[in-house]
């Protein structure tokens, strides 16, 4: 699928002590990046279900950006080092579940490294620029149309249907 | 962008009401934000999310505009706020107070970055209002899933323990007691001093290190509100801010303090003599039972018990036959002493460089090649030499004197940083053997920093005496001689960066500057303390500039060089500043800790204990008789990873739960604008 | 041209489904029995570690998980090149025979037996276990649930669930049972077998004690004379867990005996497009349509075949069973699919005798119960006899024991032909010159399926049960012309 | 014909161990018998869809509904009985979950037919494959069309009920009907809809006698693998990768007990979105490096992640329940 018009969008988990800030500084000093990624603040990486990264994609991300302190400077002493356990084991089952291994990426920026991520945000847009729309399920789901609309117009018909209080 | 994904979950309606507030921030904002269209948009799609009121305005942080705010929680009675401005690290606090003043609890307000994260980093108008857009709608999904919150509040021990006792630690502690507040004095060594009590004089004004030392320490030792546990360390800390519980080692002195009147007859009987690396730098001498130092504080020795004669072949006793009060011991064994303090301040200062490393300087292999600290040794009256300036042998006094600058420091072989400290010591040292020897003096640098208050003028002061200033970075120093004017002389390679070509510079004596370290177990102490440290070992503060001796860990502060090379004019000012920080804490009696933090559903928890080691802040207990596992409200730092590792989904995260955060990605990925409208619903 | 659906509940039910054309004589032309579903395992196992077979293998059918559970266990060891300690092999034949002893249990009782009991042309509503109990006393009820239970409660203790047990893995088991499970299994193993000889009576008197019932097996309706398979032991005697597969000839000859291992040299399946089920036959014989005799490689995988394929049975009063079975019915082979009711006794005295034995077996209560494997992973195939046919499991793997290719040839499935022609069979005998003998039909037919115990859990997901049918008769436009059900 | 509320149980795509489980509640079937007229129960007795077709819409008090959605045909019987039913009940793992048949979604149906039609034994020189319509010498004949992907029951219909277990427990399943039965005489409320009912809201450890401590683990153990199994200690802590930590309480810990993994069949706890990630969540926080390439080589110790966290619950996972979407 070669879209020439697409734009990917990704969402990136930030980390409250270094990469969100590191956002900051990159805003303060007007380093300009795509304005494909959009950012949600957690208090760590170690925030970071994986049940947040499979919602993204399951929403519609076509890649998501994951950012934490750099290894021995997390401001919860070793909480990135979590991060980074889940991260691995998450990609492994998302690579199985069809999902190209390059549509997520897990970054280090300290607070100070504003430059560093804006470069790495554009980075990575411009690679899941190049991967395409997210069209991780096998060929066969692409002519399932008419099965999924039955699917989906049968169930908020079956929505209708009184149930019990 | 794409279709929706079915409906995973019924959305059940919301009713809150919602305002959106999207700031200019002057030009800042609006410059490349369509405001008025992200306004309309909000007021419009998210009509159906719960957004009654959408509102721009030049400066929300202004007072008017935070008014504005107010009147439309009180008029329109909203429930929850959506701030459109700049990062929250800004205003969060701004806009979270002005909706307390109206009545609503402040976390169930939300900001939404659209000047970091959008008008400064954006040129594309159309694409950064776009992202606006999906910025705000993102906050607004989140803010419905807020949940108001209150600050815990905790009360403080007024106890305070001060670990180390150099100047850093010192200054702080009298600070402390200044102001009638108990503190423990921790310190390793026999002695509180810590390096500066190892220095002959102090620059730039060049009054001697022990004049205005000693006293301080001797202030420290008498204060009935400090009580100082030198021969000590810290094995343990438990608990939190306002309430820590620590257990110190007291290691056996082998000396009843409550009898020794500190004559010293011990270490003048003494028969074992050893070289004194720690104090004397390995210059001087001192004996297996000693005090380091003639004005130690305290001033009861401690027998050094690897080097005791009879400790180790059984048989000597000597000091305990001539201490006239019998205050010797050898029964003594370590103590452990537990003691509760609401505050901690870590002053645990620096290990010098060893320049061994920078082999090509020869220190350890050429005899007359000096540590910075050796170098203080040699020039300080009381020590081993008297204050005489002469080479290893002892007797010779040097005709030439080589200073080379830092060495090990702003070097990416060893230490990137600046050890801030050598040029003026340099400095210092060049001033020294003039007066002292009349030696020629060089000093080999890569660039004079001379920044604080009466600093340059020493600067100007030592050129005028004549010490000779080579910039370049010295390559080597041999005793391999290739003239002979070469010969029995150390020969300092360097490029000369200011004549621009190669030199070679004989001299008699080498000293090197050498860099500012971390301790050797500073990662350790960090871990025990639990606070984090930068890659190199120095603590990492709160905020390098607006909070520098605050740690991201409640209730643990620093001072001095624990955080980086410092001078001592800059060590005492972070001792006092550390200093008044806990005395605020205190004076507040109970302090305010964000309530974004962990809690356990015991009914889900099935005791599987995969988070038990998911805490760096012991915050996690296990309840073996109930098989459940707990979080503890005032130890949890609200990192929120063991939220994320709970497979049973037995952990909740306030002020970052699931639910705000699963339902501001679908407000990022506007999936909330496909979802039927909430108010349709309600009547429906 | 007429058509006859003959459709279980409908065709929206998904259970098996009869398609039956009329010539324009208005005989039967021809007859379809469609199997309307597949799951893939074949396919989706493909990725999964070996070890988890057992596990996932289990769910390819809830009434006869046990069978899948041993089948893929040895697969897998075979995969390992390794062999089970002894003590383990018993755990695992302890448990399949407490299988056994609930499903051929609830087989006659509930299934089979009522139409005997009752008699065929009893009305529905009395053929069945209700039916049974209120003929031959309510006590006897009582064994029958008890009895099921028994069976359940040995493969729980053995196989840690009642449903999809989860202990055997490749080497053997996960672990073993104390002294006091023994001692319990021991106990019930000894009352299953007075039930089993009791019910053997019950069939004894009931049905070869009347001569209508003794004509309606031997009757022609019910009889097809194809090759049969089951597995042996090295005496030849029928065994559930392990051995090699016999086959014989319509004429009761062993043509074939062979491993695991060779299976594809004498089995193939033969597709058809219209049903998601394939018709294994002997390759060897060939794939001749859906007909029986000596030309055709169609051949049968039940009871009745395991006591045609073997020479005997491996414990003393299933033995003598045995030889009552052939000699009442004119030797071997047996033909009759009616008669696969005895045969099921038989295997249910059997399975009986061998609890008892394996439960004073003195390794069975030992803690060894597990080889490591050592060596490297490739290829492998397990085969037990399941209730309803030989089960085979065939693994490939690569050198971390991860599945490659995956190949199953389940119970039920072996008998597909065989079914397909017992409702030709039986749809011919009562459809003539466009005449519809509708009651018939459905009965006879119902008989006709009933002796397989058809179980479509293995092969699609439909349990053996009563085969409440609706026959539709359409004219050659299609348009329906009479509706006659079974009710 | 009887005034007694009208309970139908039916299986779409599944193994019929969840109608074992039923049966095997022993003389609770009585109870169902006595407060119940049994309308619709293709396994326990004769019933007519068209019956069921002529009933009114919510005519049908209870129904216990299980298996996944292969076909169209269950599809079509799920929408069916969500009309005829007041309560209807996701029953069981793969009406629930997709269950372990769910994990063919990770395949294509070309996929799955070629395995099963073009397999070492299969003889198929046509190279033919099932057709939904397919012309015979006599006419047309029809089976069910086979859907791209698994679905759970609560994918195609809405659903009131949820019991999950693999098969259902049969102690759990008495315990439900006696509580729809207290509710039917007013003497117990009905849980709120949506409710997973017969379970527990907690995990399997909650249920497993086996000892735990602080969990690290250096490397991951497939179960063959292990000399000798410790009878007494938490299965993970030996390296086996156990489900338990994430999936829902209420068969008792049965695998654990026999010192097999759990392998997840009741699902995830109370309130937990998705079942996989809170396994991705449970092994990587139990293991004990910092060094990407040590945990990448502990990792491996997991050969088949998808499987491993994913083996019950793949068609209901977040993902696979969003495919549709992507249809493009």
């Amino acid at each position: 699928m070669s879209d020439q018009h697409f734009e990917p969008v990704i969402i990136g988990f930030t980390c409250n002590w270094c990469s969100y800030r590191a956002a900051d500084l990159a805003g303060t000093a007007r380093v300009k990046y795509a304005p494909n990624v959009r950012l949600i603040r957690l208090m760590c990486s170690g925030r970071l279900d994986p049940t947040f990264v499979i919602k993204a994609f399951a929403s519609g991300a076509d890649g998501v950006l994951i950012t934490g302190c750099h290894p021995g400077e997390c401001h919860y002493i070793e909480q990135n080092y979590k991060a980074m356990r889940r991260y691995l084991l998450l990609r492994r089952v998302l690579t199985q579940m069809g999902i190209e291994p390059e549509r997520i990426k897990l970054v280090w920026a300290s607070a100070a490294e504003g430059v560093k991520l804006a470069g790495e945000i554009n980075a990575f847009v411009d690679d899941v620029r190049a991967l395409g729309p997210l069209h991780w399920m096998h060929e066969s789901a692409l002519h399932q149309e008419d099965e999924l609309h039955t699917t989906h117009s049968h169930a908020s018909e079956a929505m209708a249907v009184e149930v019990p209080a | 962008m794409t279709s929706a994904p079915i409906k995973l979950f019924d959305e059940p309606p919301t009713d809150e009401r919602i305002g959106v507030y999207v700031c200019h921030c002057g030009s800042n904002i609006a410059g490349t934000v369509d405001v008025a269209e992200v306004r309309d948009w909000a007021s419009q799609r998210l009509a159906a999310r719960g957004v009654v009121v959408s509102r721009d305005y030049k400066f929300m942080c202004s007072s008017l505009g935070q008014e504005l705010i107010e009147r439309d929680i009180k008029e329109k009675g909203l429930t929850r706020v959506v701030v459109a401005a700049c990062s929250p690290h800004l205003h969060e606090a701004t806009f979270r107070g002005a909706c307390k003043r109206a009545g609503l609890n402040p976390y169930l307000c939300e900001l939404a970055s659209i000047r970091e994260h959008v008008s400064w980093v954006h040129t594309d108008k159309s694409a950064a209002t776009d992202k606006a857009k999906a910025v705000v709608s993102g906050a607004v999904e989140r803010v419905v899933k807020s949940t108001a919150l209150e600050p815990l509040h905790v009360p403080i021990h007024p106890a305070t323990l001060v670990v180390g006792g150099g100047i850093a630690g010192i200054q702080a502690a009298l600070e402390i007691a200044d102001a009638g507040f108990k503190v423990y004095l921790v310190e390793r060594e026999p002695s509180i001093g810590g390096h500066m009590s190892q220095f002959d004089k102090t620059f730039p004004t060049l009054d001697c290190a022990a004049c205005i030392l000693t006293p301080r320490m001797v202030q420290a030792g008498a204060d009935p509100d400090i009580e100082l546990l030198t021969w000590s360390e810290v094995v343990d800390v438990k608990g939190y801010v306002g309430n820590f519980v620590v257990t110190i080692k007291k290691k056996a002195r082998y000396v009843v303090t409550e009898l020794c009147t500190g004559c010293g007859v011990c270490e003048q009987k003494c028969p074992k003599k050893l070289v004194d690396d720690v104090y004397e730098a390995g210059l001087g001498y001192r004996k297996a039972v000693y005090t380091p130092f003639p004005q130690a504080v305290p001033k009861y020795p401690v027998i050094d018990r690897p080097n005791c004669t009879y400790f180790q072949k059984g048989t000597c006793r000597v000091c305990e036959k001539f201490c006239p009060p019998n205050a010797i011991d050898f029964t003594q064994t370590d103590e452990y002493q537990t003691v509760e303090v609401g505050n901690i301040i870590l002053a645990t200062g620096y290990d010098l460089f060893d320049p061994r490393r920078v082999t090509q300087y020869g220190y350890g292999r050429l005899a007359n090649v000096f540590t910075s600290l050796e170098f203080e040794r040699l020039t300080n009256a009381a020590g081993p030499t008297n204050g005489s300036i002469v080479m290893r042998d002892g007797k010779t006094v040097p005709k030439t004197v080589g200073i080379i600058h830092c060495v090990g420091s702003r070097d990416r072989n060893y230490n990137n940083y600046c050890s801030a400290i050598c040029c003026m010591q340099s400095l210092k040292f060049a001033h020294l053997v003039k007066e002292r020897t009349g030696a020629q003096v060089y000093n080999f640098y890569i660039d004079m920093r001379t920044t604080a208050k009466a600093y340059d003028e020493f600067y100007q002061r030592v050129l005028e005496e004549g010490t000779l200033f080579v910039r370049g970075r010295v390559a080597e120093v041999t005793d391999a001689a290739r003239e002979e004017n070469e010969e029995g002389k150390l020969v300092i390679q360097v490029e000369d960066t200011l004549a621009g070509r190669q030199r070679r510079i004989p001299v008699d004596m080498v000293v090197l500057s050498a860099a500012l370290e971390p301790r050797r177990d500073a990662k350790d102490v960090a871990k025990l303390f639990g606070i984090s440290c930068s890659a190199d070992g120095w603590y990492t503060e709160k905020h390098p500039k607006l909070d520098p001796v605050a740690t991201m860990t409640e209730g643990i502060y620093v001072a001095g060089c624990v955080t980086g090379p410092k001078d001592i004019p800059n060590t005492v000012t972070q001792g006092a500043a550390a200093a008044a920080r806990v005395l605020g804490k205190i004076q507040q009696r109970e302090i305010e800790i964000e309530p974004v933090r962990a809690t356990v559903d015991q009914t889900k928890c099935s005791g599987c204990r995969i988070c038990n080691n998911m805490c760096p802040f012991n915050a996690i207990i296990f309840h073996e008789d109930r098989m459940v596992t707990e979080v503890i409200p005032a130890l949890c730092q609200g990192c929120g990873t063991c939220v994320a590792a709970c497979p049973a989904g037995a952990i909740s995260g306030s002020g970052f739960s699931n639910e705000q955060i699963m339902s501001q990605i679908e407000g990022l990925l506007l999936l909330n604008l496909e979802k039927q409208p909430a108010r349709e619903a309600v009547m429906a | 041209m007429r058509r006859i659906t003959i459709d279980p509940i409908t065709r929206l039910e998904g259970h098996g489904k009869i398609e039956i054309f009329l010539d324009e004589e208005g005989n039967v032309a021809n007859t379809y029995f469609q199997i309307p579903e597949l799951r893939g395992f074949e396919r989706f196992c493909v990725g999964r570690p070996v070890e988890e077979m057992p596990l996932l293998t289990n769910r390819i059918c809830g009434v006869c998980p046990e069978a899948h559970h041993m089948a893929a266990a040895k697969a897998a060891d075979a995969v390992y090149h390794v062999d089970p300690p002894r003590p383990a092999k018993l755990l695992r034949q302890l448990l399949y025979s407490g299988f056994y002893f609930t499903d051929h249990t609830t087989h006659f009782y509930a299934l089979g037996g009522p139409d005997f009991v009752m008699g065929p042309d009893a009305p529905v509503a009395e053929r069945n276990i209700l039916g049974v109990i209120h003929k031959v006393g309510l006590e006897i009820g009582g064994k029958v649930i008890q009895a099921r239970k028994y069976g359940h409660h040995i493969v729980e203790m053995i196989g840690g669930r009642k449903v999809h047990p989860c202990t055997a893995i490749p080497g053997g088991m996960t672990q073993g049972i104390t002294e006091e499970q023994r001692q319990e299994i021991e106990t019930m193993g000894r009352w299953g077998l007075e039930f089993a000889q009791f019910s053997l009576k019950l069939f004894n008197d009931i049905v070869l004690g009347n001569q209508a019932y003794v004509d309606l097996v031997l009757g022609d309706i019910f009889t097809h004379k194809t090759y049969y398979i089951g597995t042996v032991d090295e005496n030849n005697k029928v065994n559930f867990y392990d051995g090699k597969v016999s086959v014989v000839d319509p004429d009761g000859v062993r043509v074939g005996y062979y491993g695991p291992s060779d299976y594809t040299e004498w089995i193939a399946e033969h597709v058809e497009p219209w049903t998601y089920l394939k018709f294994p036959y002997l390759k060897k014989v060939g794939w001749k349509g859906f007909v029986d005799g000596k030309d055709s490689g169609v051949y049968c995988a039940t009871p009745l075949s395991r006591l045609n394929a073997a020479d005997g049975m491996a414990t003393p009063r299933a033995q003598e069973e045995y030889e009552r079975f052939f000699t009442t019915l004119g030797g071997k082979p047996v033909h009759q699919r009616l008669a696969t009711h005895w045969a099921r006794l038989v295997e249910l005295l059997y399975a009986a005798e061998r609890i008892v034995e394996l439960a004073t077996d003195p390794d069975i209560t030992s803690p060894n119960v597990h080889t490591v494997p050592t060596q490297k992973p490739t290829e492998g195939v397990g085969i037990v006899e399941a209730p309803r046919g030989t089960l085979t499991h065939h693994y490939w793997t690569d050198e971390r024991g991860i599945l490659t290719k995956v190949n199953l040839i389940v119970g039920t499935t072996n008998n597909y032909a065989p079914m397909s022609m017992s409702i030709k069979k039986a749809a011919q005998a009562f459809i003539k010159q466009g005449v519809v003998v509708t009651e018939g039909i459905l009965n006879r037919v119902e008989m006709a399926f009933r002796p397989y115990d058809p179980c479509f859990g293995c092969a699609t997901h439909s349990l053996p049960g009563t085969m409440p049918m609706v026959l539709t008769i359409r004219d050659a436009a299609g348009a329906v012309v009479d509706v006659v059900r079974r009710d | 014909m009887t005034s007694k509320p009208k309970f139908a149980m039916y299986w779409a795509s599944s193994c019929g161990g969840c109608e074992i489980a039923v049966l095997n509640i022993g003389e609770k079937i009585l109870d169902v018998d006595a407060n119940f007229d049994v309308v619709f129960w293709p396994v326990a007795m004769d019933a007519k869809y068209k019956d069921v077709e002529a009933l009114e819409d919510g005519a049908i008090t209870l129904t216990l509904f299980n298996g996944g959605m292969r076909t169209d045909e269950n599809a079509d019987m799920a929408r069916l009985l969500r009309r005829k039913s007041k309560i209807l009940v996701s029953f069981g793992s793969c009406a629930c979950e997709g269950c372990i048949p769910g994990l063919a979604n990770l395949s294509s149906v070309k996929d799955i037919f070629d395995a099963a039609y073009a397999s070492v034994s299969t003889d198929n020189p046509n190279n033919l494959r099932p057709r939904s319509d397919c012309a015979v010498p006599e006419g047309q004949i029809h089976i069910p069309v086979f859907s791209q992907l698994v679905r759970t029951l609560d994918q195609v219909v809405a659903v009131d009920y949820y019991i999950p277990g693999c098969p259902p427990e049969s102690h759990q399943i008495a315990a439900v009907i006696d509580v729809v039965i207290k509710a039917l005489h007013g003497e117990a409320e009905l849980p709120p809809a949506g409710a997973t009912i017969g379970a527990g809201v907690s995990t399997c450890c909650d249920e497993c006698p086996r000892a735990r401590n602080v969990k690290t683990i250096k490397a991951f153990v497939r179960i063959q693998d292990v000399e000798k199994i410790d009878p007494s200690l938490c299965l993970l802590e030996q390296g086996i990768p156990c489900n338990g930590p994430a999936t829902r309480s209420g068969c008792g810990a049965l695998c654990p007990k026999v010192s097999a993994q759990c392998i997840g069949c009741y699902g995830p706890a109370e309130g937990v979105i998705d079942f996989g990630a809170r396994l991705i969540s449970a092994y990587a926080s139990v293991i004990d490096s910092n060094d990407p390439a040590e945990i990448e080589r502990i990792l491996d110790g997991i050969p088949d992640p998808v499987g491993q966290v994913y083996r019950f619950n793949l068609a209901k996972s977040l993902l696979q329940a969003a495919r549709p979407a992507w249809a493009k």
